[in-house]
This record gives C-alpha cells, structure tokens and sequence, in this order.
C-alpha cells in the first residue's frame, strides 16, 4: 500500500476545491473546517482517490487549537493518507465540525467516541451521545484541561 | 405389589388387634403410603446419582474431570448441592405474585412422581395397574407446562416469559407427535396399559416401530427440555429462563423436577420401546435400570455433542417432519395389523419388518422437506469487490 | 445426507470420552490406593502399615495428594526477590513502575562509599496489592537487586498484609525468576530447586578489579577529551 | 386472523453469560423476532488513553496487554510498530521473528477463542469450546515460556523483544506445529458438517462488501464478505512480506462463512509459524541499550501504524512532542467499529440469532471500551 504525500495530495484537493486545503506537510493535508465534508466526499467518490475506508477518526487537543484527524484508505486504489482539520482556536467550549456519517457509517462511533472524550460537535450526525462515559459526565476527559479526580479512587474498605 | 404389602399389613395388625374397625381402610392407605415413599426417594436417589453422573460424563467428554472432591468419585458432590440449596435464603420478588410463585415448582414435580406410580419395574413390580394408564402417562406430563408458565408469570420477568412462552409453544406442538407416535404400539398390542405392553415385547418395540422410537424420543427430549431442544432455558439467550427469579430450595425444586422428569422420561421410553423389565435371568428391576441407564447416557451424550436449534426449527420439525412421520407410521402399522390378524409369534416379525421397509425413505424426504442443503464450499471464491482494480493517481511517484 | 454431521459430531465427543483428562487440580487431587502407593512410593502393603487412616480414605478413592502447578523460569511470580548488600537505593524500580506502588526512603549513610554504597534504605515497600506483574522494575534495575519471583500463593484477607516491607523481602524465601535475567537461563538455573540466598549468584557481572575502574577511568577521559 | 400483539423490550446486559463481557444491548421484540437494537457500551471503560499519556512509552506497552486481553501479543505488536516508527527505531531481525511467531500464535488463540465462544453461544455445551480452550493453553504455556505471563504478555520492546526464546520453548513450539493441524480438524469435524450449526449460522446476519467496508468493518468479518482484505499482504508490516500465506475468503458474509474463515486463519497462522521458525536466525533481539534506551524520546510528529488484528484492523495513532510520554494515544479499536452494523445485522432476525451474530463478530469488550 502506498501513502499519499501531504503535498502532492493537497494540490490535488485545491484543483478541484478552492480554499479548502489550509497548509500540507509530508505526510497529511490540513483541510479548513468549512469545507471537511466537500473534501471527504470528493475523496470518496473520485476515481483515483476512491477512499473508501474510513480507517479511523480520532482528536488530539494541542491546547490552543483541537486538530481531528482522519485516517482514510482506498482497498481500490491500494493508498491510504491522512487528513486533519484544525479547529475550536481559543478554547471554543463546542467546537463544531461536519460529521461525515453520511458517507462512512463506519463514522458512527468513531465519532461518538472523540464527541464523549474530546468534546468535538460532530454536526449532522444521527445519534451523538455519550458512548464510553454515562450521561451527565462532568467534562471531556481526554482534554488536557481535564481534572482527574485522585478522591475518586474507589475506597478498598481496608480494615483497620 | 399392593396386594403383597396389603396381605403382609393384614396379618401384623391381625396379630395384634382383632376386630379393628374400617381395617381394610387404614391398611389400603398404609401401603400406598409405603409404595409411595419406596417409589419417590427412589426417584430422588436416583436424581441425585443422575446429576453427579451428567456431570461427571459431560466432564469426561470434554476432557475435564468433572466433580470428584465430595466421597468417592464425588458421588456425594449432589448430596452437598442438595444441603447447600435447602440452607439458601429464599427470595421472592416484590413485584410477583406470591401464591402462584410458590405454587409453581410443585407443580413441575408432582407430576413427574406421578408418572413413576404406572410405570412397571418389574413384571409384576408396579404401585397401580390403570388400563389406561399410557393415556394417564401423556396427560399427567402436558402439566409440566402449566407450572412453567405460571413460574414465569408470576415471577413478573420479561426473560421469563420468554422462556414460558418458548415452553409452551414447544408442549403443544410435541404432545401431538408423541402421542400419535404411541398409536402404531397400541394398535399391535390392542391394550392401552402399559403392562400389557411390556408382557406383549418379546422383540423390543424399537426394532418393530423404529420410526415411532426416534420421534418419541425426540418428542420426549423437547418436553423435557433437554439439548437440543433446550430453548426454554437455552443459558446463551435466556440466562437461566423461567427460573431466573427462583433461588434456594424453590429453584432446586425445579432443577429436581428437570432431572425426576429426564429419568421418567427415560423410564417410559425403555418401558414401551426397550421391553422395559424383560430380560433374562436376572430381575426384572435390573434390566429396567440397565436400559434407563443407556438412555440417560444418549442423553447426556447427546447434550455434550449438540447444539440448540432455533425456535422457528424447532416447531418446524415437530409440525413439518415429525407429524407426517407419525402419520405414516400409524398408516403403515394399521394396514399391517389388519393382514397379519393372527396371534402368532411371526406376526410382529411381519409387522416390524414392514415399518422399517416404509421408514427409511418416509424419513428422507421429511428431512428433505426441512431444507437442509450442502454447504457450498467457496472458499478462495473470486472477490467481486473490486480491490486493488485502480491504480492511485500518483502511480510514478514512490514512497 | 442429513444427520450424517451429527453423527460424526457424536463419534468425536464419545473418542474423547476414552481420552485423557486435561484438568490440573490444583492444590491437591484425589487419588486412590495405587495413586497413593505411587505418590508415596511405597508397597501397598507396607502404605498399609505405616499410613493406615489414609489407606482407608484410600479405598475409596478420596486420598489428598498435593499438586504443583507446571511453571516456567521466567514466571512472573507474586513475591519480589530483593538483595539488600546488591542495591544502592538508585530507585530506578521506583521510577519505572508505572502504577508508582515501589516506595523507597533513604538517607545518606557516608559508610563504604567506593562501593556505592551512598545512601542507606530505610523503607523498600511493595505493594503488591496493586502490582500487575509487568516486570518493568526488574527490568530498570541496574545492579540486578530486584527480582521476579516464582511464588504465586500469597493470598491475603487484608490488602496491608500484601505489601512487602523491607524486612519481609529480606528474611522470605528467595527464588528469583530468570525473567530479565539473562545469567540465570545462561546456568540453567531452576527457581524451584533451592533458596539463592547468595546475593553474589545473583547478578550479572563480576565486581570489576581496581585495575579494570582504573582503565575504564582513563579511557572514558581520553574518548571525551 | 391476526394476532395483536406488543413489542416488548427488553435489557439483555451488562450481566449477561453471553455478551462476552459487559455489554448491554436494548433489544425490542415483535414476538421472537427483534425490530431493534441498541448497543450500550462503556461497562469496562478504564480511561486507557488517558493513563497512557502520563506513561512513558515503555510503560504504555502493558496498558496495550490490557486492551483486548485474549490476543495482547498483537496489541503489543501494533503499539510498538507505531512506537518504532515514530522514533526511526529500526528492530532487529531476530526480535522481528520473535515477535511474528508470538502474534501469529496468539492469532490462533485468539480465533479459538472465537471459534469456541461462537458455539457456545449457539447452545453446545461447552464441549467445542473445551476442546478449543484445550489448544489455546497450550498457546499460553508457550508465553509463559517466553515472557512469564500467559494473558498480560509484555513481551515486546521498542526494536524487538525483551528476551530471547528460552530453549524449551522451540520444543514446545514444535510439538505444538506438528499437534495443531489434527486438533483443529477434530474441532471442524465436531462443527463443520453438523447440521444443527449449519442450519443456525447460514444465510443469518448477511453483510455485503460494500456495506461492511462502508461501515469501516475490517478483518474476518471483511473477508467473509468476499473481499480479500488483509493489512500483512496489503499494507505488511514486520516480515510478513517474506513468508508465504494465503488469504482465505468467502462470498457469503454470513455467521456460517465467519466460523469457517477463522478456523481456516488458524491453519493460515500456523504456516506462517512454520516459516517464521525456518526464517529466524540467531542475533540479538533489540538493539543495544545505547541506541533505544529505556526511556524512548521519538521526536515531535504524529504517526498512525494499523496492524491486522485477530478482529480487523488495530490501529495505534501516537502524537508525540519530544517527551518521555506520548503527547496523545488513540486506539483505533476493531471490536467497537466492528459493531457499528449490529443494529442492520439483527433487525429481522429471531432472538436465537442474536447472541449467535453477536459472537460471530467477535468482540473483546476490553478493546471496545478501552
């Protein structure tokens, strides 16, 4: 399997999409936040690209800015690359991106799951709700600002 | 029986009181206490060996030991099961209906001792001689399924209902092949009583009514809840079905009734098809005990070697397969009996040997009928997604 | 043809039935008067004689013989194997416990410092209540002090007793586990045989001869000079 | 005539002898047949991604073991192929068969248990799965061998593994290679043909190719669709692009077609077992102590390495920024993604099917909820 080059994959998207792609690197493409939905479903559907599996969806918080990474592959074309989105600058409390369920129901609980511990609004998306964590939990614990609570640990009943 | 007990009450308390008023009275219903008490701790002894020898086999079979650590060879193991579960706290449910919750698993055991009181364990080894009594047999078994879903229902359990519903979807559908199943003996024996039937198999019924056997048995097997017709319990679905609300000696009550009803089962099916206490030489009880055992064993074996089927499979099997075969089979007996009328020991040769020349291909195209095909092996098939059929756009360029 | 499947199904599980048996009873199993016999290697006869309570329970099969579970060298085991003369209280253990359930006090003791010998333990504790057995600590260990053990029964009532203080790991039996120790697996070394209780058989290296620090010293200098 | 009738719902879970775990699953009936299903998940949540990031790396290697419990050599594997990648780390030839024939091994464990639980569900008592369990402990007699544990491996290092294999080892190894082939073939003829099971699993929970890869459904579920899909030909790794193996598929997609495939992996795994111990030649297994120390610095940069997992495709996405611990660490979990069809599976089909459906996609509630 081969992996897209950042930059060569980028000029690919910017020819066909204006104003999507944001910068490039070697091995990913920094896609704006608008367009997300546009670029992935041009990703899926073009000939060439026809990235079909949604691999993985995952969020990382770089305490200024969230990035969401998708992870794409093409079992047609045998290539895989990685596309991130930037977003919710300034500690946006619900930063909000296009879901891509639409096109990868494999979308589903990936997103479910970066929603529950990253606190990411995955708009259009049919059912986002908590999925690891019990509703009402106080926060997104894989936040860098998240508390973790030490009282919390369960008492053992240790005799005395 | 009785009237060896009753002579043997009749001279002690001759001995003792003379003139005693209503006599005969006391003594009739001093004995049948006795036999009762003979026959249901024998029952009970009998469970309790027949759970420490299910599990014990079933170990074996997978290779484990099975239980061994209580008396030898862990014979006691049930004994300490039975002790534990009497001291267990009882609980019943808030939301369920006390009278019927407590009322259900006698109800699931009554019955299967009762069946034991017509059952002959020796030639002329049996509590009572009904004329009717395999008729009493089939009747006495459908309460099974009332206590199951009484059980169910009063124990207010979604689960259970389930498991109820299963249940009785399944006695109703088997009680028709058993019975109809029995009608082919009735017709050779012309007697409804099931010592007649036992004096009657100088040839054990299976090698006559071989069709018959298998689904009697396999009926029996779905009425007792045994694999591979155990929906109603099935522990992968239902976790323990109708029993789930039931705890201590409540739930050992049903898990007696379970296995008491396994070996009545047995019982009858070595009565009417094994020639139940005929053998020879030794005693009439030895030779029952023996092919009981055997039964037990194929039970067992069977539950080791098997999966369940689906409940759609199931009532699919008892109305589409097994249905038409007792049809047959009652079809193929009668014609047979009306040609060879006479009473001579080649009659049931004659008979036999035409049940099994009409068996083979009736159960061929039954089983045909339920669609079961040959797998298809397609193994390394040609993949029609197409992978790998387009080649990325950056082909040149290596990473 | 139909039912065919099942009746092979059935041939394999009665196969099976006259195959052996895979448990391992643990900790003790039941055997009867030939079982006996073996295990205490004596004659039926004489087993008669000098253990005459167990032959009776014997004859019907319900005997106790003790079991060991088959281990391997490199089990991982529940009690640690600590060298108080090899440790020098680096707490490298410490540090790469990734649960941090390795507590160790120390203060400057000034006595035998060439040897390394800097600091002296007050506390080594272990709590091995919380430990997963990961073997990262023996790993870290640079001096090999710290050891895996082979013990696995060390089930308690009260968590506090499954911590191992520095007494404790001191006077308990020592049988290290080869995980991570490349010298015992070199000697063929079996955990089970007996105690190590010489700290000097356990480590990897020879203490290094004046001459050889001397050499090292100068080399290190002339390399980095 | 018809009958009026409620559907009626019901929680099948978290206490459940065949969720495999705690699982819960909302299940509404018409009758037997289920109009609809909802997963629940979340019983087992340990916050693993939030432990590891205040773990060095090295540490993070025993939170992988506890991921998916029954194939953790090959969580082990997929984190430290991320891990090497991300800091340039090149293993060693020794460790890398090592580490092949340790995956490979617990593949095989891992399909067992698969194979074994999946009948269980069906309703055989536990004989199948006696019999498969059998073989898988001889597996992890094998890993103690190696590494001292038999579930919660952590075996592998960064650059191949931390010990070489002791010598009775290769004789366990080889007795097992020339016993394995006999066993499974008295498992297949105990489940293979027999009809009840066949009847049960056929034409039941039908996935197509197109919906499974839509669905980001990857592994034996994926090639039981017909696609011939597996990330150690197509996107290999380690030296599996040296060893002979076939991918087995077929075009069914059912529950039937998913028992069948796993039994035929685990010939698959054993050839490659084979090769593996053919392969290997005596070396070191990591590289000095010098080159990758204990403590693992990889430079900044972000790397996502996905290995092909008993259950699909296990991937591990690691951010790093310079420190001794990863800045972030995703799990991208087979068993939840697997699940994402469920619901379309089970609609339709009887209670008897569920947990039957629900075993076939084999999960590890260890690796879905983390």
């Amino acid at each position: 399997m081969i992996e897209w080059n950042g930059n060569k994959l980028a000029e690919e998207i910017s020819n066909h999409i204006s104003d999507s792609v944001v910068s490039s690197d070697d091995h990913s493409v920094y896609i704006s936040k608008e367009k997300i939905y546009e670029v992935l479903k041009f990703l899926k559907e073009t000939s060439g690209f026809s990235f079909d599996l949604l691999s993985s969806i995952t969020a990382v918080d770089y305490i200024d800015h969230f990035e969401v990474v998708y992870h794409l592959k093409s079992l047609i074309t045998l290539s895989k690359a990685t596309i991130k989105v930037k977003l919710g600058f300034g500690r946006e409390d619900q930063p909000e991106i296009d879901s891509s369920y639409n096109l990868w129901k494999g979308a589903d609980f990936q997103e479910r799951e970066v929603f529950d511990l990253m606190g990411i609004h995955f708009v259009n998306h049919p059912n986002l709700k908590r999925i690891l964590l019990w509703d009402g939990f106080p926060g997104h614990p894989l936040r860098k600002d998240f508390v973790t609570n030490s009282q919390s640990v369960v008492d053992d009943g240790e005799d005395k | 029986m009785f009237e060896f007990i009753y002579n043997i009450l009749d001279a002690i308390i001759d001995i003792f009181i003379k003139d005693m008023r209503y006599e005969s009275y006391i003594i009739t219903a001093v004995t049948g206490l006795i036999i009762a008490f003979a026959v249901i701790n024998g029952v009970l002894g009998g469970v309790l060996v027949l759970i420490w020898g299910e599990r014990r086999l079933l170990g074996r079979f997978q290779q484990r030991t099975g239980p061994n650590r209580w008396g030898p060879q862990g014979l006691l193991t049930s004994v300490a099961d039975a002790v534990k579960v009497m001291f267990k706290e009882d609980i019943v449910p808030e939301e369920a209906d006390h009278y019927i919750f407590n009322l259900a698993p006698l109800l699931l055991v009554i019955p299967v001792f009762i069946i034991f009181s017509v059952i002959p364990f020796g030639i002329s080894l049996y509590a009572v001689d009904i004329n009717v009594s395999v008729l009493f047999i089939l009747a006495i078994t459908s309460i099974s399924g009332l206590s199951i879903i009484c059980a169910a229902w009063a124990s207010a359990n979604r689960i259970a209902i389930f498991s109820a519903l299963r249940s009785v979807a399944m006695l109703i559908s088997y009680e028709i092949p058993v019975g109809l199943s029995l009608v082919g003996i009735l017709l050779i024996t012309e007697s409804m009583s099931v010592m007649d039937i036992v004096i009657y198999q100088s040839i054990p019924f299976i090698l006559i009514q071989p069709v018959a056997a298998i689904v009697f048995f396999l009926g029996s097997l779905a009425e007792i809840n045994r694999t591979p017709f155990d929906l109603t319990e099935a522990e992968s679905e239902l976790a323990a079905g109708y029993q789930n609300d039931y705890s201590g000696m409540k739930w050992g009550l049903f898990y007696l009734g379970e296995f008491a009803a396994a070996i009545a089962a047995a019982t009858v099916f070595s009565t009417l098809f094994l020639g139940g206490p005929n053998g020879p030489i030794l005693p009439g009880l030895f030779w029952l005990t023996i092919k009981v055992i055997a039964v037990l064993f194929f039970i067992i074996w069977i539950r080791a070697s098997w999966p369940r089927f689906r409940i759609d499979q199931v009532l699919n099997l008892a109305w589409k397969g097994l249905f038409e075969l007792t049809l047959v089979n009652i079809v193929v007996t009668s014609i047979a009996v009306i040609i060879w009328t006479d009473l001579d020991s080649n009659r049931l040769l004659y008979i036999g040997l035409v049940n099994w020349i009409f068996a083979f291909p009736f159960v061929l195209l039954i089983f045909k009928l339920l669609k079961t095909k040959k797998y298809q092996s397609d193994i390394n098939s040609s993949s029609y997604y197409p992978v790998g059929s387009d080649s990325p756009k950056f082909k040149k360029e290596i990473k | 043809m139909i039912g065919f499947g099942l009746i092979k199904g059935l041939s394999v599980t009665l196969r099976n039935l006259f195959g052996p048996v895979f448990t391992i009873q643990y900790p003790d199993k039941r055997v009867g008067v030939f079982g006996l016999a073996k295990n205490k290697n004596l004659s039926v006869l004489s087993l008669l004689k000098s253990y005459p309570r167990e032959f009776l329970f014997a004859l019907v099969g319900m005997a106790k013989v003790e079991v060991r579970i088959e281990q391997f060298p490199r089990f991982r085991g529940n009690e640690f194997v600590w060298y108080d003369d090899r440790c020098t209280a680096c707490a490298s253990c410490a540090k790469y416990c990734p649960l941090g359930i390795i507590e160790i006090v120390t203060h400057a003791s000034g006595e035998n410092l060439q040897a390394g010998e800097n600091y002296a333990i007050d506390k080594f504790d272990i709590d091995t209540g919380r430990c997963m057995f990961c073997g990262l600590c023996v790993e870290a260990c640079p001096y090999d002090a710290l050891h895996m053990g082979t013990d696995f029964e060390r089930g308690n009532y009260h968590r506090a007793k499954l911590v191992l203080d520095k007494e404790t790991l001191i006077s308990q039996d020592k049988n290290p586990s080869s995980w991570f120790r490349p010298q015992f697996e070199e000697k063929e070394y079996n955990p089970w045989d007996s105690d190590l209780g010489d700290y000097k058989e356990a480590g990897r290296h020879e203490k290094p001869s004046y001459e050889k620090i001397k050499q090292n010293w100068v080399n290190k200098r002339k390399f980095n000079g | 005539m018809s009958i009026k009738s409620e559907p009626i719902t019901i929680n099948l879970g978290p206490q459940h002898p065949s969720t495999h775990g705690v699982f819960r699953m909302r299940v509404t009936f018409d009758g037997e047949t289920i109009i609809d299903v909802e997963p629940i998940f979340g019983y087992l949540h340990r916050g693993t991604e939030k432990l590891a990031e205040e773990r060095t790396y090295t540490q993070v290697v025993t939170l992988t073991d506890r991921m998916d419990y029954v194939s953790s050599m090959l969580n082990n594997q997929g984190y430290i192929l991320a891990l090497e990648k991300l800091s340039n780390i090149t293993p060693e030839p020794r460790g890398v068969w090592l580490r092949m024939i340790a995956s490979e091994l617990q593949r095989i464990a891992s399909h067992l248990v698969a194979v074994g639980f999946l009948i269980q569900d069906l309703g055989a008592w536990g004989t199948p799965l006696t019999y498969a369990m059998r073989e898988r402990e001889k597996i992890l007699q094998m890993f103690e061998m190696l590494c001292g544990a038999r579930i919660t491996n952590s075996y592998l290092r960064p650059g191949g593994v931390f010990m070489d294999a002791p010598e009775q080892f290769w004789v366990a190894l080889k007795d097992f290679v020339y016993d394995f082939p006999s066993k499974v073939d008295e498992l297949e003829k105990l489940l293979t043909s027999n009809e009840i099971i066949f009847s049960r699993t056929k034409d039941i929970a039908v996935l197509t190719p197109e919906q499974a890869i839509n669905a980001s459904i990857t592994g034996p579920i994926l090639r039981s669709t017909g696609v011939s899909w597996d990330l150690r030909k197509d996107d290999t790794y380690d030296f599996y692009d040296q060893v002979k193996f076939d991918i087995p598929t077929h075009s069914a997609g059912d529950n039937y077609s998913r028992y069948l495939l796993r039994v035929q992996e685990m010939r698959e795994s054993l050839k490659i077992v084979k090769q593996c111990v053919e392969n290997i030649e005596p070396g070191p297994v990591r590289p000095h102590h010098d080159e990758v120390p204990f403590l693992v610095r990889p430079p900044k940069g972000d790397c996502y390495v996905a290995i092909e997992g008993s259950k699909g495709e296990l991937g591990f996405y690691l951010v790093s920024d310079g420190s001794i611990s990863p800045y972030r660490w995703h799990v991208r979990s087979s068993s939840l993604i697997n699940l994402t069809l469920l619901r379309d599976m089970l609609i339709g089909t009887l209670f008897g099917d569920l947990f039957v459906t629900f075993g076939g996609i084999d999960i590890n509630m260890g690796e879905v909820d983390r």
